[in-house]
């Protein structure tokens, strides 16, 4: 026991006396001690080196994250681009003048020297001067808190002691005295300092001046150096700097983050404000110049409309995640939920990052072709979203196809039924069209918009066709009894000219909301607005020349809610076009004929109707009783609630019916598992879900078993895969998310009601609005016939002229050598508003009230008129009573309504550079970046020029109202 | 000159060992010294207050691995662990669910260190498995037979508490697999007789008629969550728990549970 | 390939499974000596690896094993069989010493008392070491779980309870939730605690035997093995969408059927053997499961106290006798209802839905 | 996770250089990045090199169509000025060339190269209100002059499909516009709206092979060795495509025949 070892030592043990038992059981005979200590230090220093390499390693592992790696590479980056940028300015530098410059300065310097015995005793007789200065001045400003004390005491005496007060006062003002006279010292000291320095300044100060101005030329080149030093202060002290611990100081590493508290991560149930950290990796997104950078530094491309500090969702205000979706706060490449564009982008991505998608993030970032989708978290309105064509045309989709009359969509409650009234089909069609067209209505158009509802993937084997026919039978039959005919207004005239239908068909403005027949692509722009209206292919074996005479001639006399505008036709016109529509006629369709009704099907499918909310055998007993009519009348009024008729059309007896599909007001937010994929082996997304619904939407029966009432019944629209897809995004667009109201401040009620009511006209068939539309321009060659842009409507017009213009465009003809013409939509008070605040809305254009008297001299209006002379305006625009010498077809707007019509800003602005306002206008520019081509008048001074034009314009021309002279 | 040479000679690695285990501050703090002899091997034991759980001496049975398979005192040692990584991610969490989930996913993508949280879980995870294996070593050496058997009975509520404490922290992450593993594990309450309002008997809980007493407003489950569903309130009532009560009681447990082993004879061994 | 697996898959299902485990533990008892030695462990522990790995080329095996809370059971997989067949090994060393007049192993030891400081302490450190290592290497290696943030509306299918509650989760496939997720496990804690007041063997105190307490060993084996840490490993790995049953290598379809057929007792009772409508009065209805629980409860006590278990009776005294004798059956119940279950589709013994009684 | 990357790191490297060594060497900056703003692609085409040349002529097969007068009656001052210009789309030279014309390589040059646009400005002239000359080609970035030689209002009207259009009013007779179109594109019209008579047609290019058959209906253009895709274009006959190999200081012979089309 007593034997002690340095070194912790083991006490050696006696000799081990031999195993007794079987060695394998390894019984340990030594003494008192079980383990020798060797053994435990081995495996002790075995272990604790395990420990210090795992801890290093979770230190480093912990520590290394992707970003840094980035953060790095876009500090080295900096640097390059910095240095080059240097490089460029020192190439920029003047060397001359540099090299001048040092001359002279050498020259300075030796002149100074020259001086240098005179130079030093000034400088001597400064700092004694700043010596003496600061003492004295150290002097006062104690008197002066030696004052405010006894000041103090003085008040405060006379406020609670006033006997003995007087002795303060005499204390105080002495001190006064005092401190004048230290007062008046300083000040002299400081004059004295001034005159020296002055002194000095002529010997010295033509150096510094020229040295400072030789700094100068040198400044851009020598700042950039010094960017670069702080940028990449060198390795030991960046790495001193983001040491691991050490870094929680100053690093120049750091996780970027832009918090949002008005915008959410839309946890289920609750609202967390966003913390977007996407800038710790994408450091250049805000920055024009990295616009060529690699990923992830590249800058948004569109810097004008986000993330700029300028554009409309700046980056502080909005963040990223906002639009891109995405996990906010993740800064690891995968887990911030990046989805690729397409399958290449997947297996660089794979291969370069290792990315994986992350089954567990609720909303992975959309992809380019459906980023658009985000706009509708702000901009709920039904109306067009600019820059988002595609979510456009979806819109626009769900506006035509009518998708909320079966489905509850935000949005659309105001929004009539699309398809016509049927309460009076008997007095347009004919039962055996009527039968053929339900049973596929693109075999009679192609563009046609009613979607089918029988012969689909689910119901369209052999095994249906005697069900499908009777089912059709039954709600056609059961349509037409319940229809109430009301005699046509008029009979059409005989004389309808075909080919003069046409061209007017073809000139006047039809094109922009219909199309004949399929439309062809156009690079140029979209088409879709021109399936706004109904396709006009195969018209004429649908309806009679009399039906289509009354409904082109005054729609509104055929039916009362229809979008159809007033085309101001003749009775003349309205006869040549309804000839013209007549003639388009589908011969194959004509040819065909709808089966015979097959009665035993009839019966099954009304045995259907009889079943519900009564036994079997009841229901077999009812239709033994029924007769064929009671049949048709059953099961037709079954059907029409079945299949949702009624969410389109205007259905006797289903008035207030309510819809019968799935309500879809938050369809981007509805999760996973209440979507049924059925058998289907497409991937478990919801985009997946809503592109394969889309494209056929019966296709989730696909291997089901099922009866013939359970089948799904959403109809097939036909749509092609950029329809689908446009569907999609609004689908997965509207989401629960919450915007709160101050976040869309720019984005008013007023703008919201245009665009819906801009969308609900198809105003932009044939205008361009905030830079989309038009989509008429593809049917008119010559630039010079499209339809006015509307880009600055509301700063271009007066309020008061735009609403009657609005109201009743057919009363004064602005564009003569236009055909197609303005119809009269006849939009009430409130929706001349609606349009008027919103084009002034979108504009920034004071409404409805403005001012329009405009202050002017007589030279302006002399210059004006000579202007107006020189520039020849009345060669193409008639002015008042001066009517140019030209075809009708080449004149320009009457300028003797301008007065009444724009606004005079507006003018000057138009005059100045009027392809900026109307690209492609005939309109030529007078001024050249501001620069008048029109010297002589004026000394070609541009604003005072425009102000002439103007004031000639109002003024001399029209009857506008001058400013009184103040 | 000389004393100079004097000092420096004392300042061997050796001299100036022993010229610090000679002063004063060093033998006011271990009293025993560099425990080089049996004796005071010995002594340590006795005067250092954690190592006197340990007696002087053991079995030597009672320290081969193939015996006791350490797992009474991994079990202690991950206890420690969780009690020191879950101290550092209470400075990061926020018990409300606004923010317990963005605390979560901040301790993954940006808190320093933020592999604590990995320790955590996982050590909970190991102490469950753990506790489990004592017990059955515990058992298989018959080791709660007397004089044992009423630190036996510590033992299992210690096991008890240690489900309870991963089943309370299992809530805090805040998500679906958190939610759902404690809706479904504290829906059992709800069955509790008498005491849940679907559990049997619970209806027989009536005032005269038809005032139920029981009802899910006011029963086992409610008590346990704070709340119809795992809420906001079960959240705090599970962080609670989970820092403070829990581990409180386990604790206390835990000091009785190594003493009795002392007193009970130590390791257990063949009588 | 997909023969094998399966065959797997089909052995795997819960009704095989049990009973093969079942059969295996008793077996591998019976034949300790062959089962538990060092070259089986050998063999097997090596070949558990190798099929795990293997079966890691299966994707859908593959997802449910790599899902990190699922980790822990992995390592349980190999942990629980590795320290019962150490016991076991150690046991069957300890019978076979006594057999032959020898010491016990730790017996022989158990004079000799060593130094607490190095022996014990040093060992205590170097463990504390290791094991902080493999807890580091461990939380490097293997994120912890996140996953989406909580949402009431979306019901993840399956649900599942934290894994070391999914014995008792599995237990409601049998049982209601007031049996299996408050009686039961308030009765395994009494029981556990009950243990050493019940068992009034002497012998085996402090070392491994199996011989001289193999109806304590074996019973406690199969409560933890088979009706505990086989319930946490099926409800884990192979209960899917609708806590329905799916094979290791079978994918987790949501679509999945089982036919609910199971009936009540009184069912049988009433219709199946008497072939008459069941009686509207509560009790008449159910009073043969009344006395089918009562009997079971009340009737294999005195047999067995006259019987097999005469000498427990004799030892124990009567309270503690039928405490111990409560105990086992109650654990019994869960097995016997899982055969009725399997057998003849048996739902409940008692079944008064009205008052969410049901056995 | 680049735990497995860490580990081998974690025993090489200590902590301060775990984390603070280079990494990000990966990343480097776009191309042209020094010269800030858009730079030549590739070295500088030197015109020197062009020693081989394409010439040919523009047939006109048939009678050529008669064109009828414009009629100037919407400004007195061209009534007089261009009494008697008719209309300038067909015109066919007496030994029955096809003027105005354009000519020009679409493929074979080296595109690698920098073509330089040349410094003197196109020049297109309105007299007697009609467009002089009436086709003609030009460079990307290179000056064109309008001038207006006439006393009437004029405006140039270019419509392009690619460039931004260009709309110029020019009211003062002997006024001078200068203007350019920066990207390359193909035959377009420039046209006065004032007088919708008026036209005439240029393409833009970013190579300097291009020419018009001018008054002649010859032309020739002078390139480097190798093998072309020539062109010819007119503005009611459309365009015809031709190839062509010519070797160094040889001339290859390429024509074009252009025919009214049956109606």
């Amino acid at each position: 026991m007593s034997s002690e070892t340095p070194n912790g030592g083991t006490p050696k043990p006696a000799i081990p006396p031999p195993a007794k038992k079987d060695p394998a059981l390894n019984i340990s005979q030594r003494g008192d001690r079980l383990y020798t200590d060797n053994g435990l230090h081995k495996w002790f220093a075995i272990s604790s080196l395990l420990l210090f390499v795992f801890t290093v390693w979770m230190i480093v592992d912990d520590y290394n994250r992707e970003w840094r790696r980035y953060q790095r590479g876009f500090t080295r980056l900096s640097v390059l681009q910095t240095e080059l940028d240097r490089q460029a300015a020192a190439g920029a530098i003047d060397v001359a003048a540099v090299n001048a410059l040092s001359a002279e300065i050498e020259a300075a310097r030796v002149r100074i020297a020259e001086n240098a015995a005179t130079l030093s005793e000034v400088e001597s007789r400064l700092e004694a001067l700043n010596d003496e200065f600061y003492s004295t001045n150290q002097a006062y400003l104690f008197a002066r808190a030696e004052y405010d004390v006894e000041r103090y005491d003085y008040e405060e005496a006379v406020a609670n002691d006033p006997e003995n007060a007087e002795p303060l006062r005499v204390i105080a003002e002495n001190r006064l005295a005092d401190i004048n006279q230290n007062l008046e010292d300083v000040e002299r000291l400081q004059i004295a300092i001034e005159e020296t320095t002055t002194e000095l300044d002529s010997y010295i100060g033509e150096r510094d001046r020229l040295s400072s101005e030789r700094d100068g030329l040198v400044a851009e080149a020598t700042q950039l150096e010094a960017a670069i030093v702080t940028l990449d202060p060198g390795l030991i002290r960046t790495s001193i700097r983001n040491a691991p611990i050490l870094d929680f100081m100053n690093p120049s590493e750091t996780v970027n983050q832009i918090q949002l508290q008005n915008l959410h991560y839309d946890a289920p149930f609750l609202q967390v404000p966003r913390v977007d950290r996407c800038t710790t990796c994408h450091l250049g997104i805000n920055d024009a110049a990295k616009d060529e950078w690699q990923q992830p530094f590249t800058a948004h491309p569109r810097l004008d409309v986000f993330v700029g500090a300028d554009s409309p969702h700046p980056m502080d205000g909005f963040g990223c995640t906002t639009c891109h979706a995405g996990l906010d706060r993740a800064v690891e490449f995968s887990r911030a939920g990046h989805v690729p564009d397409n399958a290449e982008q997947q297996a660089a991505w794979e291969d370069q990052y290792g990315w994986y998608l992350d089954h567990f993030l609720e909303t992975p970032m959309l992809p380019m072709d459906r980023i658009e989708a985000s706009c509708l978290k702000c901009h709920t309105g039904a109306g067009d979203v600019p820059e988002a064509p595609a979510l456009n045309m979806g819109r626009d989709l769900i506006r035509t196809y009518g998708c909320f009359g079966c489905h509850n969509m935000p949005g659309y409650e105001e929004v009539r039924r699309v398809g016509p009234d049927l309460t009076t089909i008997g007095g347009k069609l004919d039962p055996e069209w009527v039968k053929k067209w339900l049973a596929d209505p693109r075999a009679f158009k192609s563009e046609a918009r009613m979607p089918k509802f029988w012969f689909n993937s689910n119901n369209g084997g052999p095994e249906f066709e005697a069900r499908n026919n009777a089912e059709i039978t039954a709600i056609t039959e059961y349509l037409f009894s319940r229809s109430q005919d009301d005699p046509l207004p008029a009979a059409a005239p005989a004389g309808g000219d075909v080919g003069r239908g046409q061209a007017l068909v073809e000139s006047v403005g039809c094109l922009g909301c219909h199309a004949v027949g399929p439309i062809p692509d156009d690079p140029a722009r979209t088409q879709h607005r021109r399936r706004f209206g109904y396709n006009l292919a195969s018209q004429g074996s649908k309806t009679s020349a009399d039906w289509l005479y009354n409904w082109v001639r005054d729609p509104r006399a055929v039916w009362h809610d229809t979008n159809m505008p007033d085309m101001r036709l003749t009775d003349a016109e309205a006869a040549d076009v309804a000839a013209y529509l007549v003639s388009l006629t589908n011969p194959e369709w004509e040819a065909e004929a709808f089966p015979e009704l097959d009665e035993a099907a009839l019966d099954e499918v009304t045995l259907e109707f009889l079943r519900t909310g009564s036994t079997g055998i009841q229901a077999q007993e009812a239709l033994a009783e029924m007769t064929l009519e009671e049949k048709i009348m059953t099961t037709g009024e079954g059907l029409v609630a079945r299949y949702g008729c009624f969410g389109c059309h205007v259905i006797e007896g289903f008035e207030t019916a309510q819809p019968i599909g799935t309500e879809l007001t938050q369809p981007g937010s509805k999760l996973l598992n209440q979507f049924d994929f059925g058998f289907l082996d497409i991937e478990h997304t919801r985009t997946e879900w809503y592109a394969a619904k889309m494209a056929d939407p019966r296709i989730f029966d696909v291997d089901r078993v099922k009866r013939p009432e359970e089948l799904l019944r959403m109809p097939d629209f036909g749509f092609d895969e950029e329809q689908v897809g446009a569907i999609v995004m609004i689908l997965t667009g509207l989401v629960k998310d919450q915007v709160t109201p101050d976040m869309r401040n720019d984005l008013t009620a007023d703008i919201e009601a245009g665009r819906g009511l801009v969308a609900q006209r198809n105003c932009r068939g044939c205008h361009e609005i905030e830079g989309a539309g038009g989509d008429i321009r593809s049917t008119i060659a010559d630039q010079g016939l499209w339809p006015p842009l509307l880009n600055t409507q509301g700063a271009k017009t007066q309020p008061m002229w735009l609403h009657s213009f609005l109201q009743e465009p057919g009363e004064e003809t602005l564009r003569p050598w236009l055909s197609a013409r303005m119809p009269t939509f006849y939009l009430d008070q409130a929706e001349a508003t609606v349009l008027g605040k919103y084009f002034s809305a979108i504009d920034n254009a004071p409404y409805p009230f403005i001012d329009t008297a405009i202050a002017t001299t007589d030279e302006s209006l002399t210059a004006g008129r000579e202007l107006f002379e020189l520039a020849q305006c009345n060669l193409c625009h008639p002015a008042g009573d001066q009517m140019p010498d030209r075809d009708a077809a080449d004149l320009a707007p009457d300028l003797g309504l301008a007065a009444e019509r724009l606004r005079p800003e507006w003018v000057e602005d138009w005059i100045l550079d009027p392809q900026a306002i109307a690209p492609g206008t005939r309109m030529p520019a007078f001024y050249i970046d501001g620069v008048s081509q029109l010297p002589g008048i004026l000394d070609g001074d541009t604003p005072g020029q425009l102000e002439a034009f103007r004031d000639h314009l109002f003024l001399t021309i029209g009857n506008g109202e001058r400013a009184e002279d103040n | 000159m000389s004393q100079l040479k004097d000092l420096l000679s004392n300042l061997s690695p050796a001299k100036l060992g022993e010229a610090i285990q000679k002063s004063q501050i060093y033998r006011s703090v271990f009293r025993v010294g560099v425990p080089v002899s049996d004796r005071k091997r010995m002594l340590v034991m006795l005067g250092n207050v954690f190592l006197h759980l340990h007696p002087v001496k053991v079995r030597k049975s009672g320290i081969r691995l193939r015996f006791t398979w350490c797992m009474g005192g991994i079990t202690f040692f991950l206890f420690l662990v969780l009690t020191f990584t879950g101290l550092l991610l209470m400075f990061y969490y926020r018990p409300t669910i606004e923010y317990a989930y963005v605390d979560i996913i901040d301790l993954r993508e940006q808190v320093p260190l933020g592999i604590m949280r990995e320790i955590h879980r996982w050590g909970a995870h190991a102490m469950v498995i753990s506790v489990w294996l004592h017990m059955f070593r515990v058992f298989m050496t018959g080791s709660y037979k007397p004089p044992r058997e009423f630190n036996w009975g510590v033992g299992v509520i210690l096991l008890v508490l240690t489900l309870l404490l991963s089943f309370t922290g299992y809530l805090l992450p805040w998500d679906q697999l958190a939610m759902w593993a404690i809706t479904v594990g504290s829906n059992m309450a709800r069955a509790t007789p008498f005491a849940g309002y679907e559990g049997p008997g619970a209806n027989l809980l009536t005032l005269g008629e038809n005032i139920p007493l029981i009802s899910s407003t006011s029963d086992a489950r409610f008590a346990l969550l704070g709340g119809t569903r795992v809420g906001e309130m079960a959240l705090l009532r599970f962080y609670v728990l989970h820092c403070v009560g829990l581990p409180l009681v386990a604790g206390f447990l835990m000091a009785v549970h190594f003493w009795r082993i002392r007193r009970d004879g130590g390791i257990s061994g063949p009588l | 390939m997909e023969t094998i697996k399966d065959i797997i898959n089909t052995l795997t299902a819960p009704e095989i499974l049990i009973t093969l485990a079942a059969i295996l533990l008793f077996v591998s008892a019976r034949y300790r000596h062959l089962f538990y030695t060092n070259k089986v462990a050998l063999i097997l522990f090596p070949a558990m690896f190798v099929f795990m790995a293997i079966s890691m080329f299966d994707e859908d095996f593959y997802l449910i094993v790599t899902k990190p809370d699922n980790v822990p059971i992995v390592g349980m997989l190999f942990l629980i069989p590795f320290f019962t067949w150490l016991s076991m090994r150690e046991a069957v060393r300890n019978d076979k010493r006594t057999e032959e007049g020898a010491p016990l192993i730790e017996k022989e030891e158990t004079a000799d008392k060593v130094l607490t400081w190095p022996d014990l302490v040093y060992t205590e450190l170097i463990a504390i070491v290791l094991l902080t290592v493999l807890l580091v290497g461990w939380s490097i290696l293997i994120p912890a779980p996140l996953e989406e943030s909580a949402n009431p509306a979306a019901t993840p299918n399956p649900s599942k309870a934290p894994w070391y509650f999914l014995g008792l989760q599995e237990m409601l496939v049998y049982f209601d939730p007031w049996l299996a997720g408050v009686v039961f496990p308030g009765l395994i804690i009494v029981g556990l605690m009950a243990i050493p007041y019940i068992d009034t063997n002497p012998k085996g105190n402090g070392y491994y035997t199996f011989k001289e307490r193999s109806w304590e060993i074996m019973t406690f084996l199969f409560g933890f093995l088979i009706l505990w840490v086989l319930l946490v490993i099926l409800g884990t790995f192979l209960r899917g969408p609708n806590w329905n049953f799916f094979g290791p290598y079978e994918y987790w379809d949501t679509h999945k059927l089982e036919a609910l057929v199971n009936v009540d007792l009184s069912d049988y009772f009433w219709v199946r053997l008497l072939g008459m409508g069941r009686p509207d009065n509560i009790l008449v209805r159910e009073s043969v499961g009344f006395l089918v629980v009562l009997g079971y409860f009340l009737v294999p006590p005195m047999l067995l106290a006259k019987t097999i278990f005469k000498r427990f009776y004799e030892n124990l005294g009567p309270a503690r006798y039928h405490i111990m004798v409560f105990l086992l059956l109650c654990m019994a119940s869960l097995p016997i209802k899982m055969v009725l279950r399997w057998l003849f589709n048996l739902k409940y013994i008692i079944g008064i839905p009205e008052y969410f009684f049901n056995i | 996770m680049n735990s497995q990357r860490a580990l081998g790191l974690a025993l090489a490297l200590t902590l301060a250089a775990a984390g603070c060594g280079g990494g990000g060497d990966e990343f480097s900056l776009p191309e042209g990045a020094g010269s800030g703003g858009a730079a030549p692609t590739g070295p500088a085409y030197d015109p020197a090199t062009a020693t081989a040349s394409i010439a040919g002529s523009i047939l006109f097969e048939g009678d050529a169509p008669e064109m009828p007068p414009i009629q100037m009656s919407a400004d007195p001052y061209c009534l007089d000025a261009g009494a008697g210009t008719r209309e300038e789309a067909v015109m066919v030279t007496d030994d029955a060339k096809l003027r105005n014309t354009m000519v020009f390589i679409r493929s074979g040059h080296d595109t690698g190269l920098f073509y330089a646009p040349p410094a003197e400005p196109v020049v297109l002239d309105q007299e007697g209100c009609r467009y002089i000359p009436h086709v003609f080609t030009m460079m990307m970035n290179q000056d064109i002059t309008f001038r207006n030689s006439d006393n009437t209002l004029h405006n140039i009207h270019a419509f392009p499909m690619v460039n931004m259009q260009i709309n110029v009013g020019q009211a003062i007779q002997g006024m001078e516009t200068t203007d350019s179109f920066t990207i390359a594109e193909g035959p377009f019209a420039i046209r006065c709206d004032v007088h919708r008579w008026m036209n005439s047609f240029t393409a833009v290019f970013d190579h300097p092979f291009h020419t018009t058959s001018g008054d002649t209906g010859d032309y020739a253009i002078n390139v480097p060795p190798g093998a072309y895709e020539v062109v010819a274009w007119h503005e009611r006959y459309g365009e015809m495509t031709g190839s062509v190999t010519v070797a160094a200081g040889e001339t290859a012979e390429m024509s074009f025949t252009y025919s009214e089309p049956a109606e």
